[in-house]
Order: structure tokens, then C-alpha cells, then sequence
């Protein structure tokens, strides 16, 4: 009896790590394909762990007040890349221009965050394509405003940033006076031994350490307390007296604010914005890599977020030089780690609704083996 | 006064209001169309030709969301059907009218594979269709990007000139099913030109689901997606009948490629297929369509509307304030519909 | 009561947020300092002539060395620009060096420093100058790439 | 144990229709400081909607108010909505769980009264980013479960619980709230083992020492007769009797509770189907069914019978039609007419000629979005392929529109159902005219065996009546055997020849339609559970 219920635990753990194990598989594979030093892959983690680890904290919020992966995201980058734009067109440069633009993306994130929330609220049970289709709605917006709004209507005053036509942003925006200023803020090179040199961006990490931190403290207060009651029975949270549409909506425009800094802070590392197509896909492979670290639709940790980064972006820097090594084509490497994100995200909604239907049909099962049971002493 | 607003009023609820704003804006445009220069018969016929190449990927929204699966937003599915059925009529070198009829035979297979896989993964995650859905459109999308790069395919029409292998990203269908539709019948009189080929196609599959639909088990299909509780106590294999509208909806998308294909005059391959199944939804939820109801009319004013839209906007606007804002309308219009479908509450499903 | 020092609470953290935001403004405004070591005739008639060589360090690092009609650049933030030049009166001569302070105008980008006027002590109205890019770049028009939801247009 | 100063809770000639129907009149009640009263009456009864009204329910509001006085304290008092009803001091704890899964009994206890601390950020911010204060939301749990006397976890994840802690953690957040004067208890003992029910009653009793009045509903009559001062009996809206607990015993209850003039009619048309043949029988029979879980049912019945199955909501009379006809996880043996016919399969039973009228019209019995004509013919079109074309030798089988409209005219006729046309949608129609669709839809498959769940509820007496002739008529008639489920009596005694009584999810006993009410009302509450 004991061996069996060990056996059982060694196996529902099987079952709700597989898709980390399945990726250290993968990883473990790849790396050696790829014939990348271990110097430039420990470089690559650690530049990518500074640059993503913010955005995707950001979803956290919102999977605890049962709200799902957050695709609404989205609106968050689209936010903070409206501010940058702002702040470049203002010339204000470095440390002090991602400050500017962090306190700039606020109130936008804010008003979209409020918007996406009160849909979302007319959506219970369909929050995801809801909110997948709100990042679609929203960035139609988004082209308005920067693509037509800025220059005629908000005034941009450098053509480096404006089309020729004098209104509309370029394709591409240039940080260069920001680019890394926060990572190179506190300059540190670790050298490992076997690995080599390894640049830390130590003061993006301290930030992503105190956003963990107002994480943890945030789910002690009573709002947190709060959202995981509503996002485990909003019925009964109502019933208790909690504000359940208000509470959802908070935890949208927590994550909407947060993903708007991330997106800042991403794109300090990057040293451009892709105007048009920066935050077009920033979703998808945020919440990839959650569900990587082991996240799943309902429930996801810090830890999954940084054993998350971790693997995806292994994944992703080496998946293009492997398959090129077994295919000779580099693009099947490029396509295949895109493959693997939209397959890991199916997997994990997929494990989502079907463990939500195995839950019911375990009652059944119990009620035929008490009655077994009592038949079996009525017997004896 | 009172009657009439009552009668207005009336109207807008049966229409729905945002169909109404789209469907006056649409009409705004025909008539200022000859103001701004446009050519009001090319403009029409612009509209019929979208409106023919279209129809049948809308159309195939019909089956499952009778059934209750949803909006299939996992469209892609289909396509990539038709993509292989169109590859591989290449590749086998059957050419000019035959190649459509042997692009239809082979993608009729796979559809059915496909269809059949991705409708049993749909049976286990009843309630999660459309967002699961999505999501396996965009993974077998991104899958069969490696595939077109891996398969055998040798026909130097198709693929990269350098290389000799790895399919282009756009195939030209000069010499193989190039308008075979559309000029079947053609009718075309000054600007003004109607594919009767075309829409006579359409209009036969849109017959035959239609007829479908008043058949023994078409009436199951619907029944499902009203209560499948109700149909389920009356007998009915739920998980079968869903099964089957999934099947007919892949059928009917890797068709609707096919004919967007013989229409547009390339086969677009790679990420193209990716973000077909948005329009088509959008253009259903616009002809009236909601998340558990659908008809074949439903599909065919959502189509014109949709795609007059799509077709009129960049002109006219283009000559009004000389700025190209067709795109962001459009987005802003089709992403729209598809929330406010979303949001609207649907009693009896689930 | 209770509610009056929430108020108080948050007016103060608001115009925190304010005050935060209007300094960085101040301290974050970015330029771009050019120098040039090219010839000069100031509008009195004074000819600033050109030195041989002039090296340029900004916080100890070199960021140009001039020879004569050359231009160098850099980028700052702040209005209190401090630089260290190294000048070289004619080739193998002897090098003389200094610190240079200058404010810079809060509202233009680029400016141009002409350092032999600077040098030799004209009036800032003589060796300043704006910077103003070329008009003429790349007139071609970025092709906007807005959603991969667009379908691919007729013909 | 009363006091003599004035009562703690006096109700008032309390009265409450909806729509007109008359479910409370005339309700006197009063309640002291520290008195248990047992309040008990069949389904029905109007138990639920008098506590209802107590605890400001917003439904209530919604359908009207109610007449009378609510005087709390000597003050009159008017309730908008629960949390106005917890303000004053009333606590209930409902026979559905208010929990969150994955919360700690702490937690629950403590849900939205969480006790807090302050910090800076929630100056800015608001008061709900106040820090919770853990080791006081300890304290506070310790004292609401010493309060309760029985010991349960406080650390423990509501999800890992066996039920009865979690029916005490409910309790003990009642209990938790500083104000609490009087609780309400519906039915806290049906989810109990033995032992858990020894311990609540003997909480009971402490709390009440305490000065907390307590009103306990149950079906239990022993546990009201061992912890209640007095007995509030309720009988189709009104109190029948109210009396000190140590005056009556069980049998008194039962009598009160059941009991009413008999109507003439009931006896009159019974038959004995002793020597007709068994058309069913049930052997063993298990349902999950939420709610209304059956367990372990042998039941046999007798060809061209009606017979009758009773019992108090949630003992699983309602699982025993639902789990043979496949709609809820079944296990165990049917056999019709000498063939067994498989479980959890709809379409084995449909095919075996059995027919099903839902309770659950809305969610089961309807297509609300399509046409009568759909609703009656739709399973007979599946399960016998009625009103079909065929053409191609039987590939295509279409819908013949003329034939469905004919049988949908003919049943509109013949059961009076008052509708537009037979276009108009189901969900337009009134609650009766629905049944009688359900019924035409059911009638239409031309079963042999028809199950009835809840034929009448919720629809008014006129339309009661008709369905109820209706079925007679089609079992007298069409010569098939009705099995009816009804959660009242009355109506079984007029319209079935047996009636069965399921208790505690078995079968009570079989009775005679005539036999007494005392009788069928003792089987009911048998083995309650």
C-alpha cells in the first residue's frame, strides 16, 4: 500500500514535470549538436535571463487570481514602447530616460490594463482567447497612435525616429544612448572556472530580485490573499464579501504595469525598438517559457520562471545551430524552436482542460469502490 | 416618432449594432466610391472576386460551430491539408485543370487524418475548444515549416533554384490551376467582372452543407451544439457528432485553399497559412454569426461585408486623406467583432 | 481622519513620482557634443587657425583625436559637460593640456564646438554653433510591416 | 436555560409570495439568547425560504420582499443582503460548502476578516495591501475552534479534508465573527459520519451555554429531540406546531410533518399489478450524481404500473432515473424484460424503448434555442429515424418538415400546450407549456417504459393537474409503465399504484399508494443521511 502510494507520487511528480524534463532532454541534446562554447551559451543565459526574467514575472499575478496566462501582456509592452518612443523624441538618455519612460508607461499601462480587465470580466471562462484576441484589438490601436497619431497629432520632433513622409515612427527606433546603460550599470565579470569570462548584468538582476520580492510580499498582503481566493472560487469569494470583478481587474493592471517596465527594461538590453513588431510576439515566448519552467495554466511559481528562462532560452540558442548541424539548413533550426513554443504551450493548455475533466470522473470511481467495499463486509 | 424608433430600435437588436455600424460603413463607401475617383464596377468586382476566393474558408466555420466546438480558430489545420494536396499535385506533375481536381483528391485525405486528430484532442478538452485550437494551428503551422524545408519535393517549379531543395516560400500556379474557377463561365462586361466559376462553387458546397444540415445526422449536429446535454439524453454520440463537424470543417478549409489559391494565383507556403483563421472568424462573427449559431447566410454576408471592406477602404480612404489607414481599420473592425462575440453572454452552450 | 492621511500619503508619493520624473528631465537630457578643429572667422574678423593635433578625453577615456579640419563627437547627458583636451602645436611639438568645462544649452541636441576659437578664448556665440542633421537621408519609404494578420494582397 | 428578559429574535406574522404563490404565511417565531430550536418540515415546507428572509438573502429582494416583522434585539429590523444579516450578528452555515479549496482552515475561517497590519505602501496604495497578520489569524482560528469543542486542523488544506471538517470549519468561521448572536445550521449533519454528528451536537450544546441561539434545521428528528429546547414544525407555509422538545418524540414529528386532511381521490384509483410480470428490475445499483447519490438499489417493477418514487431532496431518488438512463455515472444491473441493458450508455436505453423526462427541463429536457417542432420530434427522429425521407436507397435521410410539423400539431392539441405556433422557440414558452413539452417529446418515442423525474415542479396548479392527467392517461391508455419521481407525496398518492421510498440514497420501503402518510413519512426519514 505504501510502495503503491509512493509509486503514485513519483508519478503525478513525472507527469507535472515532464515538460521541464522533456526540455533538459532536448537541451542535453542540442548543446553538444550545436558546438557552441560553453563561454558564449553561459554569456547568452545570463544576458537573456536580464533581459526576459522581468516580463515574465509579470504574468504571475494574473495565473493567481485565476485568470490564466496572461496574453493581454501585450498591452503592457505596447506601453512601454509608446514611452520609449516618447522619451528618445525627448532626448532624455541613460539610466534617467528608462526612469522617465518607466513613470511615462504607468498611466498607459493602467488604462489598457482597466480596458483588458473590464472585457475580461464579460468573459469569465474565456479569458485567454479573449485576451489573446484583446492583444490583436490593442495593437490595431497601437498602429493607429504610432503610426498616425505620432507627428501629426503628438508631436515627435527628430526625423531619426520619424518617417520620411513627417508623421508615423521608423520601423525602427534607436536607444543607443540607453542601450545596456542598466545592465553596465554595475560592471561585473565573473570568471568561472571551465567557462571563462561571464558578464553580469548586476543591476538588472538586483531590480528582477526586488520585483521577486514585492512578489512574495504581495502575496502576504490581503489583496493577494484575496486574488488567490478569487482565482480558486470566485462563487464563494463573492459570498465572503470580496470585490471578485474589482480584484480581477487589479491583478490585470498589476500585470499590464509590471509587463510595461519589462518591456523597457527588455528593450534597454536590445538597444532598438522594432517598432511594429517588438512586442508582437513577446507574449507568446513569455508565456513559452513560464510553462517551460514547469508553470501551468493555474498555477506558477518564481521558480518557474527562472528554471523557465533557463531552458527556453537554451532551447533557443542552440536550436538553430544544431539543426543546422543535422540538416545543414540553419532555417530548420529557426523554425523548429518556434515550433516548440506554440507545441509547449498546446501541451500545457491541453494538460490544463484534461486534468480539470480527470478531477470529475475520480468521484465516480470512489463511489463504486465504497460500495465494493461494503459489499465485500457484508460478505464476510 | 415613437413607432419608428421602436422600429429602429427593433432592427438593431435583431442586426446587432456593431453589423450595423459595419454594414453602413461599407455602404458609405460604395457611395462615395465614384466621388473620389474609384471605379464603382472594378470596385465590385474586386469585392465579388474576394468575396469568391474567400467564401469557403468562412464557410468552413459552419460545421463546428453547430456542433458547439466554437469558432475554429485551428483553420490552419485545414490549410496546411490543402497545401500538401497542392504540393503534392505538383510534384506528381499533374498540371492545368486536372492539377485542381488532383490538389482536391490528396488534400482530401489528409484533411481527414488531420481532422480526425485534432477533433479527438477537441473531444477531451470540451469548454478550452477555442483557445486550444488556436494553438494547434500555430504548432502545426510552425511544424510544417520544417516540413517544406525536409520533404523529398523535386519539382524545380517549386522549389529554391539554388539549392534544389526546401519548397519557396511562393509557388506560382501559371500552368496549373490559375483561375480554372474563375474562368469557367466567366461573364465580364467593361470594368465588370463576375467568376461564375467560382461562386458556382461555392455555392455547390454551400448547398451541400445546407442539405447537410437537414439530414438526420446534420439535425444531431445542431442539436449538439444547442444543449449537448439534451442531445446526449436523446441518444446521440456527442463526442462522435463533434468529431464528425471537426472532420468537415478541416475538409472544408483545406478545400477553401485550394479554390484562394486557383483565385489568388500563388500558393503561398511557411508562415502564410498562420493568420487565416482571424479573418475568416471575424468575417462569420460579422455576417451575424455568435459562438454557438451559424448559417450558411450568416457566411455569405459576413464574406461581403468582410472582405468590401478589406478591398474598399485603401481605395477610398487613400483618396480622401491620402493616408492608407485601410490596415488599422480593418484590425481595429475584425478584432472588434471577434470580442464583442466573446463578451456577449451564450446561454445553452457549455 | 483616517482617510485624510491616506490622501496626504498619496498627494506626497504622487508628486514624489512627479519630482522623480521632472529630474530626470533635467539630469537626463541627452547631447550630442561635436568638436570640430577647423578654421574659424569669428564676425570680427579674427581668424581662429586650427590646431595640429587635438585629443579629446571625456572622464579619462579619448574619445577623439582631431587632426587639422577633422571633426569628433560625443554623446552626454546633463547640462555640465566637463572634457580634457591635449593639443599639439605642430607635429612632433610639445603637448599642452587642460580641463574644460562648459554648460551646454538645455535645448539643442547637437552642438558644435569650434575648440580653436574656444581655446583661444572668443566669445561662445562665436565658437557654438547648432547641429543640424541633413535633411537628405534615406528617402525611401520604410515599408511598415503592421501584423502578420494582414492577407497578402491582390496581384 | 431561557431567560426571561425579552427574546433575542422575535419574527412576525411573516408572509411571502412569489408571484403570487403563496410558499409562507402567518410565521410567528421567537428565539432567546442561548435556545436551540429544531425547525423541521418536508421539502418544501418553506424552511429554506423563512431562513432566507432572516438572512437577508438579495433573492428575496428580488422577488418582492416579504411581509411582517423581523425584530432583532427589540429593534426592528431590514436586511438588503447577507452581509447586512452578518453586521447584526447572524451567522449561517449552508448545506452547500462557502470554501476555498486551497486554503488552510485558518484561512477559511478567516476569509476577507483577516486581521492585518499596516505598512506604508498601503497608505498610498489602500488598505488592501495591508500585510496579513499570521500570527494573529492563528490566534483567532484556535479560539473560533476551542469555542466549537471539536478539534480540527488548523493547518490543514481544505482539499485534503474529509467533509465533516470541512462542515466544522464552516462552523467554526461563524463562530469566529465577535458579533455572532444567532446561527443557523441547514442540515449540517447530512454530511456527517456518527461520530462527527456526536460531536457537533455536543458543540451545539456549548455554544448555546454561551448565549448563542442557535436554529438547527435537520431531517434527523432524533438529534433535534436530544440537543433542541423546542420544536418549530413547518407544513406547507405555515408553523403547525411549535413545542417545547421534551413534550413530543419522534413519531409526533413525523405525524405533524406529513400529515394533512387525505384526499378522497388518492385511494381510488390504485391497482395491484400483484400477478403482472416484472418488466424491470434494478439490482445493485450505484449513481454519482452529485447531490443525490444513490447507493446499493434493488427495485423491481411491474409491467403496466405506475409506480411511484419518493424521498426527501438530496437522499438520491433523483440519481435512480438519472443513472439508468446514462446521464450520471452509474454501476450495477438493469434488466428489461429478461435483457440486461448496459449503463452509461443513453442510446442502449433509448433503444431498449425506455423514455426520460428530465427535472432538469432547462438544462436536460430542452432545446431552448430551437423550435418546438425540433424539441418534440428530435429524439424519435434519432432513435427510430420518424419523420425522415429517404432518398438514394437510405443514404440520405432528410428531414420531412411536413411529418414533424403534423406530430408537433397533434401533441399541441392533445396536451393543450399554449404556444404561438410550433415554430416558436422552447425557451419562450412558460414552465408548464415546457413540461408538456417534455412530455410530447418523451410520449412521441413511443416508449414501453417512461421515467418521469419532478413531472410538476415549478410550474402552477392548473398545468399540474393536466400533466399529471396526462400521464395517467398515457399509462392507461398506451398500456406503459411509468416510473414517477416526485418530492411530493401527494402527488404520488394520487397518481401511482406503488410508491417506493428512497432514503439515505437506498430504498426505504414499498408501500401501496394508499397506505398512510404517517407511514411513507416514517420510511423517509429512515436512514437519512
Amino acid at each position: 500500500m505504501n510502495n503503491t502510494s509512493k509509486n503514485t507520487k513519483i508519478l503525478s511528480f513525472l507527469r507535472s514535470s515532464s515538460v521541464p524534463i522533456l526540455f533538459i532532454i532536448i537541451c542535453a541534446v542540442c548543446i553538444p549538436l550545436s558546438g557552441l562554447s560553453a563561454n558564449m551559451l553561459f554569456n547568452e543565459i545570463t544576458t537573456r535571463m536580464g533581459r526576459n526574467a522581468f516580463l515574465i514575472l509579470s504574468l504571475l499575478i494574473p495565473i493567481m487570481a485565476g485568470m490564466g496566462l496572461n496574453f493581454g501582456m501585450t498591452l503592457g509592452a505596447m506601453a512601454g514602447e509608446i514611452a520609449l518612443i516618447l522619451v528618445s523624441d525627448w532626448q532624455i538618455v541613460g539610466i534617467p530616460g528608462m526612469v522617465l519612460a518607466m513613470i511615462l508607461s504607468v498611466p498607459f499601462s493602467i488604462l489598457l490594463g482597466l480596458f483588458c480587465g473590464k472585457i475580461l470580466n464579460m468573459a469569465k471562462g474565456r479569458e485567454m482567447i479573449t485576451s489573446y484576441i484583446i492583444s490583436y484589438f490593442i495593437n490595431g490601436v497601437y498602429l493607429l497612435v504610432v503610426l498616425y497619431m505620432m507627428g501629426s497629432v503628438i508631436p515627435i520632433k527628430h526625423s531619426t525616429i520619424k518617417l520620411p513622409r513627417g508623421y508615423g515612427i521608423r520601423n525602427t527606433v534607436s536607444l543607443l544612448n540607453m542601450r545596456q546603460k542598466l545592465d553596465n550599470l554595475i560592471p561585473l565579470k565573473l570568471n568561472i572556472p571551465g567557462v571563462g569570462i561571464v558578464k553580469i548584468p548586476v543591476m538588472t538582476f538586483i531590480i528582477i530580485a526586488i520585483l521577486c520580492l514585492v512578489i512574495v510580499w504581495f502575496r502576504r498582503t490581503k489583496l493577494g490573499q484575496d486574488m488567490r481566493a478569487v482565482g480558486q472560487d470566485m462563487e464563494v469569494a463573492r459570498d465572503a464579501g470580496i470585490n471578485v470583478e474589482r480584484t480581477r481587474i487589479i491583478s490585470i493592471v498589476i500585470s499590464t504595469v509590471l509587463a510595461g517596465f519589462g518591456m523597457i527594461i527588455y528593450l534597454q538590453n536590445m538597444g532598438n525598438i522594432a517598432t511594429y513588431s517588438s512586442h508582437s510576439q513577446i507574449g507568446m515566448f513569455c508565456i513559452a517559457a513560464l510553462l517551460v519552467g514547469g508553470a501551468s495554466v493555474d498555477k506558477a511559481s518564481i521558480g518557474n520562471v527562472f528554471l523557465g528562462v533557463i531552458l527556453f532560452h537554451t532551447m533557443f540558442i542552440v536550436a538553430p545551430k544544431a539543426g543546422a548541424a543535422i540538416t545543414g539548413d540553419s532555417m530548420i533550426g529557426e523554425y523548429f524552436r518556434v515550433f516548440v513554443s506554440y507545441a509547449v504551450i498546446t501541451i500545457a493548455l491541453v494538460m490544463y482542460e484534461t486534468q480539470k475533466r480527470k478531477a470529475k470522473s475520480q468521484e465516480g470511481a470512489m463511489l463504486a469502490a465504497a460500495q465494493d467495499e461494503g459489499e465485500e463486509e457484508k460478505d464476510s | 416618432m415613437q413607432k419608428e424608433k421602436s422600429w429602429f430600435g427593433k432592427l438593431v437588436e435583431n442586426y446587432g449594432l456593431p453589423r450595423m455600424i459595419i454594414t453602413l460603413f461599407l455602404l458609405l463607401l460604395l457611395v462615395l466610391c465614384p466621388f473620389v475617383g474609384a471605379d464603382l464596377p472594378t470596385q465590385i468586382s474586386n469585392i465579388i472576386a474576394r468575396f469568391s476566393w474567400n467564401g469557403i474558408l468562412v464557410l468552413a466555420m459552419v460545421p463546428m460551430v453547430h456542433s458547439g466546438c466554437g469558432l475554429n480558430f485551428g483553420l490552419p489545420l485545414g490549410i496546411i491539408s490543402g497545401l500538401l494536396g497542392a504540393t503534392l499535385s505538383i510534384e506528381f506533375g499533374f498540371t492545368g485543370p486536372l492539377s485542381f481536381l488532383a490538389a482536391i483528391a490528396i488534400a482530401t485525405p489528409f484533411a481527414l487524418i488531420f481532422g480526425t486528430g485534432y477533433g479527438w484532442l477537441l473531444n477531451r478538452i470540451k469548454g478550452g475548444e477555442m483557445m486550444i485550437a488556436t494553438y494547434v494551428g500555430f504548432s502545426s503551422v510552425s511544424l510544417m515549416c520544417m516540413m517544406w524545408l525536409i520533404l523529398p519535393y523535386h519539382s524545380p517549379n517549386m522549389v529554391w533554384g539554388l539549392s534544389g531543395k526546401g519548397l519557396r516560400t511562393t509557388i506560382t500556379l501559371e500552368g496549373y490551376y490559375n483561375q480554372v474557377l474563375a474562368n469557367f463561365l466567366k461573364i465580364k462586361i467593361g470594368n465588370f467582372v463576375i467568376p461564375t466559376g467560382s461562386l458556382l462553387f461555392f455555392a455547390l458546397l454551400a448547398l451541400c452543407i445546407w442539405a447537410f444540415l437537414h439530414t438526420k445526422t446534420g439535425t444531431a449536429m445542431t442539436a449538439v451544439g444547442s444543449n449537448p446535454v439534451f442531445a446526449r439524453a436523446a441518444g446521440i454520440n456527442v463526442d462522435r457528432i463533434r468529431l464528425l463537424s471537426v472532420i468537415m470543417s478541416t475538409w472544408l478549409a483545406a478545400i477553401g485553399i485550394l479554390v484562394y489559391e486557383q483565385g489568388f494565383g500563388f500558393i503561398q507556403l511557411y508562415m502564410a497559412p498562420f493568420y487565416m483563421a482571424l479573418p475568416a472568424v471575424s468575417a462569420i462573427l460579422i455576417g451575424g454569426a455568435t459562438v454557438n449559431k451559424a448559417t450558411i447566410l450568416n457566411v455569405i454576408i459576413g464574406t461581403i461585408l468582410f472582405q468590401g471592406i478589406v478591398t474598399m477602404t485603401p481605395t477610398v480612404m487613400n483618396n480622401i486623406i491620402h493616408t492608407d489607414m485601410s490596415e488599422v481599420i480593418r484590425i481595429i473592425a475584425s478584432n472588434g467583432m471577434i470580442l464583442y462575440a466573446l463578451t456577449r453572454k451564450t446561454e445553452g452552450s457549455k | 481622519m483616517k482617510n485624510k492621511r491616506k490622501i496626504i500619503f498619496r498627494i506626497i508619493a504622487l508628486a514624489l513620482i512627479i519630482a522623480v520624473a521632472a529630474c530626470m528631465f533635467v539630469i537626463g537630457r541627452g547631447h550630442t557634443v561635436y568638436f570640430d578643429n577647423k578654421e574659424l572667422t569669428g564676425p570680427d574678423g579674427t581668424v581662429y587657425e586650427p590646431w595640429y593635433q587635438i585629443e579629446v578625453l571625456v572622464n579619462g577615456e579619448r574619445v577623439a583625436r582631431l587632426a587639422e579640419g577633422d571633426r569628433g563627437m560625443v554623446s552626454t547627458m546633463g547640462q555640465d559637460f566637463k572634457f580634457e583636451v591635449k593639443l599639439t602645436k605642430q607635429k612632433g611639438g610639445k603637448m599642452q593640456g587642460g580641463t574644460i568645462g562648459v554648460k551646454l544649452p538645455y535645448s539643442i541636441d547637437g552642438i558644435i564646438y569650434n575648440l580653436p576659437a574656444m581655446l583661444a578664448g572668443a566669445e561662445e556665440s562665436v565658437y557654438m554653433e547648432e547641429f543640424i542633421p541633413d535633411p537628405i537621408e534615406e528617402e525611401t519609404e520604410d515599408v511598415v510591416v503592421t501584423d502578420e494578420f494582414a492577407m497578402p494582397s491582390e496581384e | 436555560m431561557s431567560s426571561m428578559n425579552e427574546p433575542l429574535l422575535e419574527m412576525k406574522n411573516i408572509s411571502k409570495d412569489f408571484f403570487g404563490n403563496s410558499v409562507l404565511s402567518d410565521i410567528n417565531l421567537t428565539l432567546r439568547e442561548g435556545e436551540v430550536i429544531g425547525l423541521v418540515g418536508e421539502n418544501g415546507a418553506g424552511k429554506s425560504t423563512l431562513m432566507r428572509i432572516l438572512f437577508g438573502s438579495t433573492m428575496i429582494h428580488e422577488t418582492g420582499g416579504y411581509g411582517g416583522q423581523v425584530i432583532l434585539n427589540g429593534k426592528e429590523v431590514h436586511f438588503s443582503s447577507p452581509f447586512d444579516a452578518i453586521a447584526a450578528g447572524i451567522g449561517m452555515v449552508h448545506q452547500e460548502f462557502s470554501l476555498i479549496p486551497g486554503f488552510t482552515t485558518t484561512e477559511n475561517i478567516l476569509l476577507n476578516r483577516e486581521p492585518v497590519k499596516k505598512n506604508l505602501v498601503s497608505d498610498i496604495f489602500g488598505d488592501r495591501l495591508n500585510t496579513l497578520n499570521r500570527a494573529e489569524m492563528d490566534k483567532r482560528a484556535s479560539e473560533a475552534i476551542r469555542l466549537m469543542g471539536v478539534d480540527i486542523d488548523k493547518k490543514m488544506v481544505i482539499s485534503n479534508m474529509p467533509v465533516g471538517h470541512k462542515q466544522f470549519t464552516e462552523i467554526a468561521r461563524e463562530l469566529s465573527k465577535e458579533q455572532l448572536r444567532l446561527l443557523i445550521l441547514d442540515e449540517p449533519t447530512a454530511v456527517l459520519t456518527e461520530r462527527e454528528a456526536e460531536a457537533l451536537l455536543a458543540s451545539i450544546r456549548g455554544m448555546a451555554e454561551r448565549g448563542i441561539a442557535i436554529i438547527f434545521i435537520t431531517h434527523r428528528l432524533q438529534e433535534i429531540l436530544s440537543v433542541c429546547n423546542r420544536v418549530v414544525v413547518m407544513r406547507d407555509g405555515v408553523v403547525v406546531k411549535d413545542t417545547p422538545a421534551d413534550q413530543t418524540d419522534v413519531q409526533q414529528i413525523t405525524k405533524w410533518m406529513v400529515g394533512r386532511e387525505v384526499a378522497g381521490k388518492a385511494e381510488t384509483s390504485v391497482r395491484s399489478h400483484e400477478g403482472a410480470k416484472d418488466i424491470l428490475s434494478i439490482e445493485k445499483l450505484w449513481v454519482d450524481m452529485p447531490g443525490e447519490t444513490v447507493r446499493n438499489v434493488n427495485l423491481t417493477v411491474k409491467e403496466g404500473e405506475i409506480l411511484g418514487i419518493g424521498g426527501l431532496a438530496g437522499q438520491g431518488k433523483l440519481g435512480i432515473p438519472n443513472g439508468i438512463m446514462g446521464l450520471y455515472q452509474a454501476g450495477g444491473r438493469v434488466v428489461f424484460e429478461g435483457k440486461e441493458i448496459p449503463l452509461n450508455a443513453p442510446r442502449k436505453c433509448l433503444d431498449a424503448s425506455f423514455a426520460f423526462v428530465s427535472e432538469d427541463r432547462r438544462g436536460v429536457g430542452l432545446l431552448l434555442d430551437e423550435s418546438l417542432e425540433w424539441n418534440i420530434a428530435f429524439p424519435a427522429m434519432q432513435i427510430q429515424n420518424k419523420y425522415l425521407k429517404k432518398y438514394l436507397g437510405g443514404l440520405v435521410k432528410w428531414r420531412d418538415e411536413k411529418a414533424i410539423r403534423e406530430v408537433t400539431e397533434k401533441y399541441i392539441g392533445e396536451l393543450a400546450i399554449r404556444c404561438t405556433s410550433s415554430k416558436q422557440k422552447a425557451r419562450e414558452l412558460s414552465g408548464g407549456n415546457q413540461q408538456k413539452v417534455c412530455l410530447a417529446k418523451a410520449f412521441a418515442l413511443n416508449p414501453r417504459l417512461l421515467f418521469v423525474s419532478e413531472p410538476t415542479r415549478g410550474i402552477d396548479v392548473g398545468a399540474k393537474a393536466l400533466v399529471l392527467e396526462a400521464l395517467r392517461r398515457f399509462n392507461r391508455e398506451s398500456g406503459v409503465t411509468i416510473v414517477m419521481v416526485s418530492s411530493e407525496l401527494e402527488e404520488l398518492r394520487q397518481s401511482c399504484d406503488r410508491i417506493a421510498i428512497v432514503s439515505g440514497g437506498r430504498i426505504a420501503g414499498i408501500l401501496p399508494a394508499n397506505a398512510s402518510v404517517e407511514d411513507l413519512g416514517e420510511l423517509m426519514l429512515s436512514q437519512v443521511k
